[in-house]
């Protein structure tokens, strides 16, 4: 209807570097805080929004509220004490960090890791991957009001929980998959416990697609708003399900497959228009793709063997000097280290590429704008950031 | 939009009718799994105190504190971790590193106070409700941090090495000793049990970083005869290493060696340093043994004009006279003897006490003296027939192989004793047997059993691969000597215990396991006296004695003022206490020296 | 990947090459080439995805190394240029002209090292850190173990003791070494 | 506890140079649609600045047990996830744990929250919006620390960037150790939390009143640019 | 017809029963929700807690004066709205203070509270309150249309606008209730209930993930309280019309608790499982969907 569209004529025209010369004493605009303290923001960061009306003419990221200095404080720590530390980067996918560490200490330590602990590591990536998705689907069906979703979502991921617990011995920080391996292998009947969580997570699966998905006023809320475009892809550095929703069908573990993948039998989800909808769809997807790969794993996995390369002496230990990097397609996107040693017993510099760092900062800030406030919350989840892995 | 996504979400609220999932009582209902890494446990009574856990702790939240009742001694620091829960991230690092696997975790997680200081604790120690716990997280099996095998030796085949006196280990190359160093936790547990607190994990860490001069200086800080400790040291550190828990013990003596090795002879000296100014005090020293010139090299150092007065031809006492070529080259031990001579000592040797140098005379002559005499005679073990002129001394055996005397190799011989010297002598004499005769013909019969052996087991292991036959528990009863006065062999019984309920030493046998052990010649290889006949009978009177050994003071001070005793003669065979008895000494004589220039 | 280097190797003169996979190479660029290289490698050989823009502090031998990683997504394959500037005049020619999304990565270089891009998108502003008057803590003289103790409260009351030491003065205290 | 230390006792902190006030903070004149001008003094207007207050407990003491019984049965927490101990609420709060059960709810708002769970690390810039958070919650406020890293510094002991002793800035009622606590001790610690407010021991506002200078000095000295009031309840 | 001073002290009998019944039946609503996420939800008694935990919080602020109205004007809308209408059909002791023309009073009280509440949270400066102020009057308006359509229909239909004459005409079995004499009315009403309880689709109003809970944001203490108490008497208030024009009122306290639980449970049923509307999507759903119908009530009778 005509009648609510906003004559944009009366914004002001964007500078060069895309931001816009916004007078604020002439009490057209208001400018609104969301966050930190905001339940509608992911994570502790926050977006600074000038608003006219209800719409929102610019909106600026501001994140730092997480920075703990990661890089800096592995700068200090032996390659084994980096070990522990690095899981805290991104808290409800903390295994990637796990892994992605793990493997770029291996390659330039020249480490060979046990047949069986690939398997573990890849089941562990999965695992926490079905996590990461529960609580975005909780996170985007609640920021439109929606709490119920929310409730059962992270209900399936506590019993996922579980299956972290009795196998790695953490709910939340695994601490499991170390350079040169795994720590443990699967305790007894994990596959038979597994198959039962997996079950459960497919129930509430179909239980969300029926009151979520197929949902009149959550399809009204979703469809056709917050659109990336495939010209946006590239220039901002748009990777997973956000990228894969408008049709790009990229994933790191088709593309450049590591761990154990290769043996593995998927196809990466794919969508035609991203927008909030389809990459929430995406999500769910490919949270079957993974459900699928565990029962996959834990059938073809190898049932014993060592699962622990023989480390030097942790306490001494030197990597000779070298630098690589070491990526993997996490929840939200390409999940990379970026590992340089010099050495000496200490990298030199580690830096983490989360996706998040482009999602949340450039991509957000541009699709932000002409949003309606109503929208922000649900947009910003929607993209599936987690701040810690843009400050770290 | 379809009617379906109006009606669809209604289907929500069929959980309506459904039991809900939560958890009734989670607090009682919810225990951690039998992984969890919960809060620590640690089994003090396992635990070394070794610091292993401090120093891979990230979060520094690892303090090492003194425990009541927990004590102090070898192998033990007597410290015990204490956690500040403040720091801990529950990686289980510490689990994972810990030396004894002591440290290990509960499955208990709720710790709750208003008082933020009462997060620390020293588990094990100050009890806590988890202490009990049976399921919670503990280092799989095969996970370790450290590895827990030794680099292997290379050392000669027993084939090659058996004709010949040649050194039987190789060394470790530069990469293998690397490798070995790595080893290495540096927790320093060895240091103290190392009777000359040779710093241990310093010059570890020098093969580590590859700087083997600044090595060398810190071995010789404490060790003068760090190539003949690199040799036959009786390790001592590496029985209380900490990585010997669970796995090998780090090849402290081996590192020690290849420091040594590594270093051109040549800048041994330049690398240790010259002696401080003269102070002009006279020392003399009886006995160039390990003691002996240890103290002379101390007291070179100091500025004391050092003479040491040594009765054989070489110097070296029991390092040369008593430990085969094999095991200790020649040259090696002559380089130390190098690196002493250098820093001023004046070693005369071929001058035994009593005729031209007398006690007396030293007492005169110099300001203080200092007796390191060894245990150069052999104990006989008064059985039937050990007075047949073909029952020998091992001690003596050794010195005449020592000095190239020819000596009369019979095809057979039995050794009695199971200690190192037996070991020695009769790998000596199987290598002579094998250069004369052809083939090896030995004996040794041990009273002890093998779970009990003296001597090093890789002795026993060598000696086995040389076909040296060893036969354990068995007590010598008499030796055998045909009509003709000829040694056909040994009867031994088998022995039942060594030691009476009082633990004192009163061997009781089972007579009906008789053997006869056949050998044209015995040797006595049961342990050693020392020859205190050269400090004349005035001075024997004058000394105060304790079991046929000088009494000493903890600093090797006699009850005379200005004589020190030092070395085997006090403290019983091993080179190097004898070496830390030389610091011992040489600091005393120093300080009464220096105490005399005050007054 | 060689094939990719050699091509780069005639067109630009390029410094060390490290081939580090199959699909990694590590390439050496002087900081007034890196803009035509990499919009070579984007324009030309389907470069087009920046994966990160990071710096390393060599400050042994004055310098920042600049590594811009850019991976090929029909391919699979990354290059990562690194390029090296002075550690005193830390400057570069910003690329968020060419991928809006290096302004938010020149800024983190700006904050955390003190690199500078002229006329990159709020490249003056605070990002993570805020009100931060010391030196920019990713370089290496930062030390971020004695500022936290310097600005910080440590809860007291903790000691340690060292495993020899202690049982040195326990049962040898006073003797030598 | 520690005896609290007179402002500036304790100040290691370096010699930093004035930051100049935001432009955004600055004063300036606004014209409103109507064309109306008014000044706009973003410091003085968009904070109610008012000295805190102590307000001791004032009625009989069966009455304030019936209240302490009443704030204890009704603990509303503030939802502001400062650090990845946030991870754990959302378990809490939902059918797992169901922490309502126990009249444990969360508000959006910090005026209608009693219970602030400091969840885990606080970056300085996060303590600046914590402290401001904090006191805009009404008397009586809880705080609860959450994880190591609220005790000692936890694994970022050694952080540039993380306060490492939450005593020191805010008035804190309980800590629950843990890297992470899990949701079960939390509860344990809510549980723990209600006794000392029944005890009547749940003091923290005004022990934050009686002591505002300490505190204040403390949080200036980690938080550099302090362009806000000193309170603003 | 002369006043009589005793229905005061039934009247507040009646608050004193509504409140209570609000209480207890707000808990057990969320109760009910929370069992389709799948757990137990607050213990049923839980709102007096945290009603009494609100009023004795020791510390209170104000922004000014019309920040402490609000909540005032707010409880007074909603008990207003309950004072003025009957609660029970035919008891002299709960009809309270109804009249011949209550429906148009009652209509004027359901809008005041949120007029109230817009002006005292305006008051408190917060731009979300500003925000969700701006929302909610749009929003009620719109929502109130359809309403006062539905209620224009059965007053048409039932010839008065007095309460107790359109309940008097509804009895003698449930077939005599609007809802089948005049169901598009009903429809219209129970599409506007919806709107006007501040559940989902329709909350955009608080919407806590994007506005932290709008108008009442900065309100604390007893002010929260005092609003606390109004959001259980208003609904229920509020109910009562509905039920009395609707659904043939209540003859008695049972019937009266059933067919309230029933009428509230409807919002509920629709809350928990849908999201929620962005305030011009609603608008313009109350413009397609209801007012249509209303209209087409007022047509067909």
């Amino acid at each position: 209807m005509a009648l609510f569209e906003l004559d944009r004529s009366q914004y002001p025209e964007a500078k060069a570097d895309g931001s816009l010369d916004i007078d604020l004493a002439s009490g057209k605009y208001l400018k609104l805080w969301q966050g930190p303290q905001h339940p509608g923001i992911t994570g502790n960061m926050s977006v600074e929004l000038t608003v006219c009306g209800d719409e929102v003419v610019e909106g600026r990221t501001h994140v730092g509220y997480l920075h703990r200095g990661f890089e800096k404080l592995m700068e200090r720590r032996t390659f084994i004490q980096c070990f522990p530390i690095v899981c805290r980067i991104c808290v409800p996918e903390p295994d990637f960090n796990e892994y992605c560490y793990a493997a770029a200490v291996e390659e330039l330590a020249g480490l060979e890791v046990p047949e069986r602990a690939h398997w573990i590591r890849t089941l562990i990536l999965e695992m926490g991957r079905i996590n990461s998705y529960m609580m975005y689907l909780g996170g985007q069906a609640g920021s439109f009001g929606m709490g119920v979703i929310g409730q059962w979502a992270t209900y399936v991921r506590d019993l996922m929980l579980d299956r972290f617990e009795e196998m790695t011995g953490a709910r939340i920080y695994h601490m499991f998959i170390l350079p040169g391996g795994v720590r443990d292998g699967l305790p007894e009947g994990f596959a038979v416990r597994m198959e039962e969580t997996l079950r459960e997570v497919e129930r509430a699966l179909k239980d969300i697609n029926d009151v979520m998905y197929c949902n009149a006023v959550f399809k009204k809320r979703t469809v056709g708003v917050g659109v990336i475009t495939p010209e946006m892809i590239e220039p901002y550095g748009v990777t997973g399900p956000n990228a894969r929703a408008a049709g790009v069908a990229k994933d790191v573990r088709k593309d450049q497959p590591y761990l154990v993948y290769p043996e593995l039998d998927f196809e990466p989800v794919t969508g035609s228009v991203s927008d909030i909808y389809t990459r929430a769809d995406v999500r769910r997807r490919d949270v079957h793709v993974s459900i699928d790969l565990i029962r996959q794993i834990l059938q073809k996995m190898p049932k014993d063997g060592p699962v622990m390369t023989r480390l030097p002496n942790v306490l001494n230990w030197k990597i000779p000097e070298g630098e690589t990097y070491i990526r993997g397609e996490c929840s939200r996107g390409e999940y990379g280290y970026y590992l340089v040693t010099d050495g000496s017993g200490y990298p030199r510099r580690v830096n983490v590429r989360g996706p998040s760092y482009t999602h949340a900062m450039a991509l957000l800030e541009k699709l932000i704008v002409n949003a309606n406030i109503s929208d922000v919350a649900g947009l910003m989840v929607s993209l599936h950031t987690y701040p810690p892995e843009i400050e770290r | 939009m379809t009617v379906q996504d109006v009606l669809s979400p209604f289907t929500a609220w069929k959980n309506l009718f459904r039991d809900p999932v939560t958890v009734r009582d989670p607090l009682t209902e919810r225990p951690g799994a039998a992984r969890y890494r919960g809060f620590h446990k640690n089994d003090v009574a396992e635990c070394i105190g070794c610091g292993t856990c401090e120093a891979i702790c990230q979060n520094a939240a690892i303090d090492m504190v003194p425990v009541d009742g927990i004590e102090t001694k070898e192998g033990d620091s007597g410290l015990r971790p204490q956690i500040d829960y403040g720091r801990c991230c529950w990686c289980a690092l510490c689990v994972d590193v810990c030396m004894t696997g002591s440290l290990t975790m509960s499955n208990e997680y709720t710790w709750i106070d208003s008082d933020p200081d009462a997060f620390r604790f020293v588990p094990g120690v100050d009890h806590k409700s988890w202490d009990d716990a049976e399921l919670g997280y503990h280092r799989p099996d095969g996970h370790r941090l450290t590895p827990p095998e030794r680099i292997v030796m290379r050392e000669m085949d027993p084939e090659r090495r058996i004709g010949n006196f040649e050194e039987i280990v190789d060394g470790y190359s530069v990469e293998e000793a690397r490798a070995e160093a790595e080893r290495c936790v540096a927790c320093g547990l060895c240091v103290a049990t190392c009777p000359a607190h040779m710093s241990i994990p310093d010059y570890i860490a020098t093969i580590r970083e590859g700087d083997y001069e600044a090595g060398l200086k810190l071995l010789y800080e404490t060790n003068p005869f760090s190539q003949v400790c690199g040799r036959v040291c009786t390790h001592k550190c590496e029985t209380v290493c900490a990585v010997h828990h669970e796995g090998d013990p780090i090849a402290i003596r081996w590192l020690k060696r290849h420091i040594t090795d590594q270093v051109d002879r040549d800048r041994y000296v330049d690398i240790i340093g010259r002696p401080a100014g003269e102070t002009g005090h006279k020392v003399a020293v009886v006995g160039a043994g390990p003691a002996g010139l240890t103290a002379a090299f101390d007291l070179a150092r100091m500025g004391h004009a050092v003479t040491v007065f040594e009765a054989r031809k070489h110097a070296g006492g029991m390092t040369r006279y008593g430990i085969p070529e094999y095991r200790l080259p020649y040259d090696a031990l002559d380089a130390d003897v190098d690196v002493i001579r250098a820093m001023g000592v004046d070693i005369k040797c071929d001058t035994p006490i009593g005729d031209k140098v007398t006690m007396t005379g030293l007492e005169k002559d110099f300001d203080t003296v200092l007796v390191a005499i060894g245990l150069h005679l052999g104990r006989s073990t008064r059985i039937p027939g050990s007075d047949h002129p073909k029952v020998a001394k091992a001690v003596d055996l050794l010195r005449a192989i020592t000095d190239g005397e020819t000596i009369d190799v019979p095809k057979t011989a039995v050794v009695i004793g199971g200690g190192n010297v037996a070991m020695d002598i009769a790998r000596s004499l199987a290598r002579l047997q094998k250069q004369i005769h052809g083939e090896v013909g030995m004996t040794v019969t041990a009273l002890e059993d093998f779970s009990h052996f003296l001597a090093d087991p890789e002795e026993v292991k060598e000696s086995f691969e040389e076909g040296i036959e060893i036969f354990d528990a068995r007590g010598p009863r008499e030796v055998l000597v045909d009509e003709v006065g000829n040694v056909t062999g040994l009867k031994t019984w088998k022995v039942v215990s060594i030691f009476d309920d009082k633990g004192r030493f009163a061997p009781t046998y089972d007579e009906g396991d008789e053997r006869i052990h056949v050998g044209t010649m015995v040797i006595e290889a049961i342990g050693q006296a020392a020859d205190v006949a050269l400090l004349g009978e005035a001075l024997t009177e004058k000394l105060e004695w304790n079991r046929g050994r000088i009494t000493v003071d903890a600093d090797g001070r006699t009850s005379e003022p200005w004589l020190w005793a030092a070395g085997d003669c006090v403290n019983g065979p091993d080179v190097v206490h004898a070496v830390a008895d030389g610091h011992r000494v040489a600091a005393s004589m120093d300080a009464v020296l220096k105490a005399k220039e005050l007054s | 990947m060689k094939d990719l280097t050699d091509r780069l190797g005639t067109l630009f003169s390029l410094g060390d090459i490290t081939e580090k996979r199959d699909d990694l190479a590590f390439v050496s660029v002087a900081p007034d080439l890196l803009r035509a290289v990499i919009t070579h490698l984007r324009d030309v050989e389907g470069f087009t995805h920046l994966v990160l823009l990071t710096a390393v502090d060599w400050i042994e031998g004055g310098q920042f190394q600049l590594t811009y990683l850019v991976h090929n997504r029909t391919r699979a394959r990354d290059i990562g240029l690194r390029v090296f500037i002075d550690r005193e005049e830390a400057t570069m020619a910003g690329i968020h002209d060419l991928w809006p999304t290096a302004a938010t990565y020149q800024r983190e270089l700006k904050e955390m090292f003190g690199i500078d891009f002229p006329g990159s998108p709020r490249i003056d502003e605070e990002f993570i850190l805020e009100g931060w008057t010391d030196i920019p803590p990713y370089r290496r003289d930062f030390d971020t173990k004695k500022y936290a103790e310097e600005t910080y409260f440590h809860r007291p009351g903790r000691e340690t003791f060292d495993p020899a030491t202690h049982m040195k003065d326990k049962l040898y205290p006073g003797e030598a070494s | 506890m520690e005896a609290f230390v007179k402002p500036g006792e304790k100040n290691r902190l370096k010699e930093r140079p004035e930051r100049p006030v935001k432009q955004e903070l600055q004063p300036r004149v606004v014209k409103t649609p109507d064309g109306q001008e008014i000044t706009v003094e973003p410091l003085k207007d968009y904070y109610c600045e008012a000295p805190p207050r102590v307000h001791p407990p004032a009625y009989a003491k069966i009455v304030e047990d019936l209240f302490n019984w009443a704030r204890a049965e009704s603990l509303w927490i503030l939802g502001f996830g400062t650090g990845c101990g946030a991870i754990e609420m959302r378990p809490l709060m939902t059918p797992r744990f169901d922490a309502y059960r126990y009249g444990i709810q969360w508000r959006p708002t910090p005026r209608q929250a009693n219970l602030f769970v400091i969840s885990g690390y606080l970056s300085v810039k996060t303590l600046k919006r914590a402290i401001r958070s904090y006191e805009q919650m009404q008397n009586p406020k809880y705080v609860v620390g959450l994880g190591s890293c609220t005790i000692n510094g936890g694994m970022y002991w050694d952080s540039y960037n993380t306060i490492k002793r939450l005593d020191r800035y805010l008035p804190v009622d309980l800590y629950i150790t843990g890297c992470m606590p899990r949701p079960e001790a939390l509860l344990a610690g809510f549980l723990e939390l209600k006794k000392i407010i029944k005890a009547g021991k749940g003091e923290g506002a005004n022990r934050y009143a009686e002591n505002f200078d300490w505190y204040k000095a403390n949080q200036k000295q980690v938080i550099h640019d302090w362009d806000m009031p000193d309170y603003s309840w | 017809m002369t006043f009589e001073w005793m229905k005061i002290p039934f009247a507040l009998l009646t608050l004193f029963i509504v409140v209570n019944y609000g209480l207890l039946l707000t808990a057990l609503m969320q109760k009910i929700a929370a069992r389709v996420g799948g757990r137990y939800g607050i213990p049923i008694y839980q709102n007096y807690i945290d009603l009494l935990k609100n009023y004795a919080l020791r510390s209170a602020i104000t922004h000014g004066f019309m920040f402490y109205l609000g909540p005032v004007f707010r409880l007074t809308g909603g008990v207003g709205l309950l004072l003025f209408v009957p609660t029970i059909y035919g008891s002299a002791m709960f009809s309270n203070m109804s009249f011949a023309g209550d429906l148009i009073l009652a209509l004027y009280f359901i809008f005041f509270g949120s007029l109230g509440m817009a002006l005292g949270a305006g008051e408190s400066g917060h731009p979300y309150s500003a925000i969700g102020v701006s929302r909610g009057l749009s929003q009620v308006t719109m929502a109130e249309l359809p309403l006062a359509l539905a209620v224009f229909a059965i007053a048409v239909q039932y010839q008065t606008l007095s309460i107790t004459e359109i309940v008097a005409a509804q009895q003698g079995g449930f077939l005599h209730w609007t809802l089948f004499t005049n169901p598009l009315a009903v429809i219209a009403a129970m599409l506007s209930f919806l709107g006007s309880m501040m559940r989902p689709p329709f909350d955009v109003v608080l919407a806590p993930q994007e506005i932290p809970i709008g108008p009442p944001t900065e309100y604390h203490s007893a002010y929260l309280a005092l609003m606390q108490t109004n959001r259980v008497i208003f609904p229920i208030a509020k109910i009562v019309i509905f039920m009395n024009l609707f659904f043939g009122g209540a003859s008695n306290w049972p019937v009266f608790f059933v067919k309230v639980f029933a009428i509230y449970m409807v919002s509920v049923l629709v809350g928990v499982v849908f999201p929620r509307f962005r305030v011009e999507q609603s608008i313009r759903w109350f413009m397609v969907w209801a007012v249509p119908i209303g209209i087409a009530a007022i047509l067909i009778v």
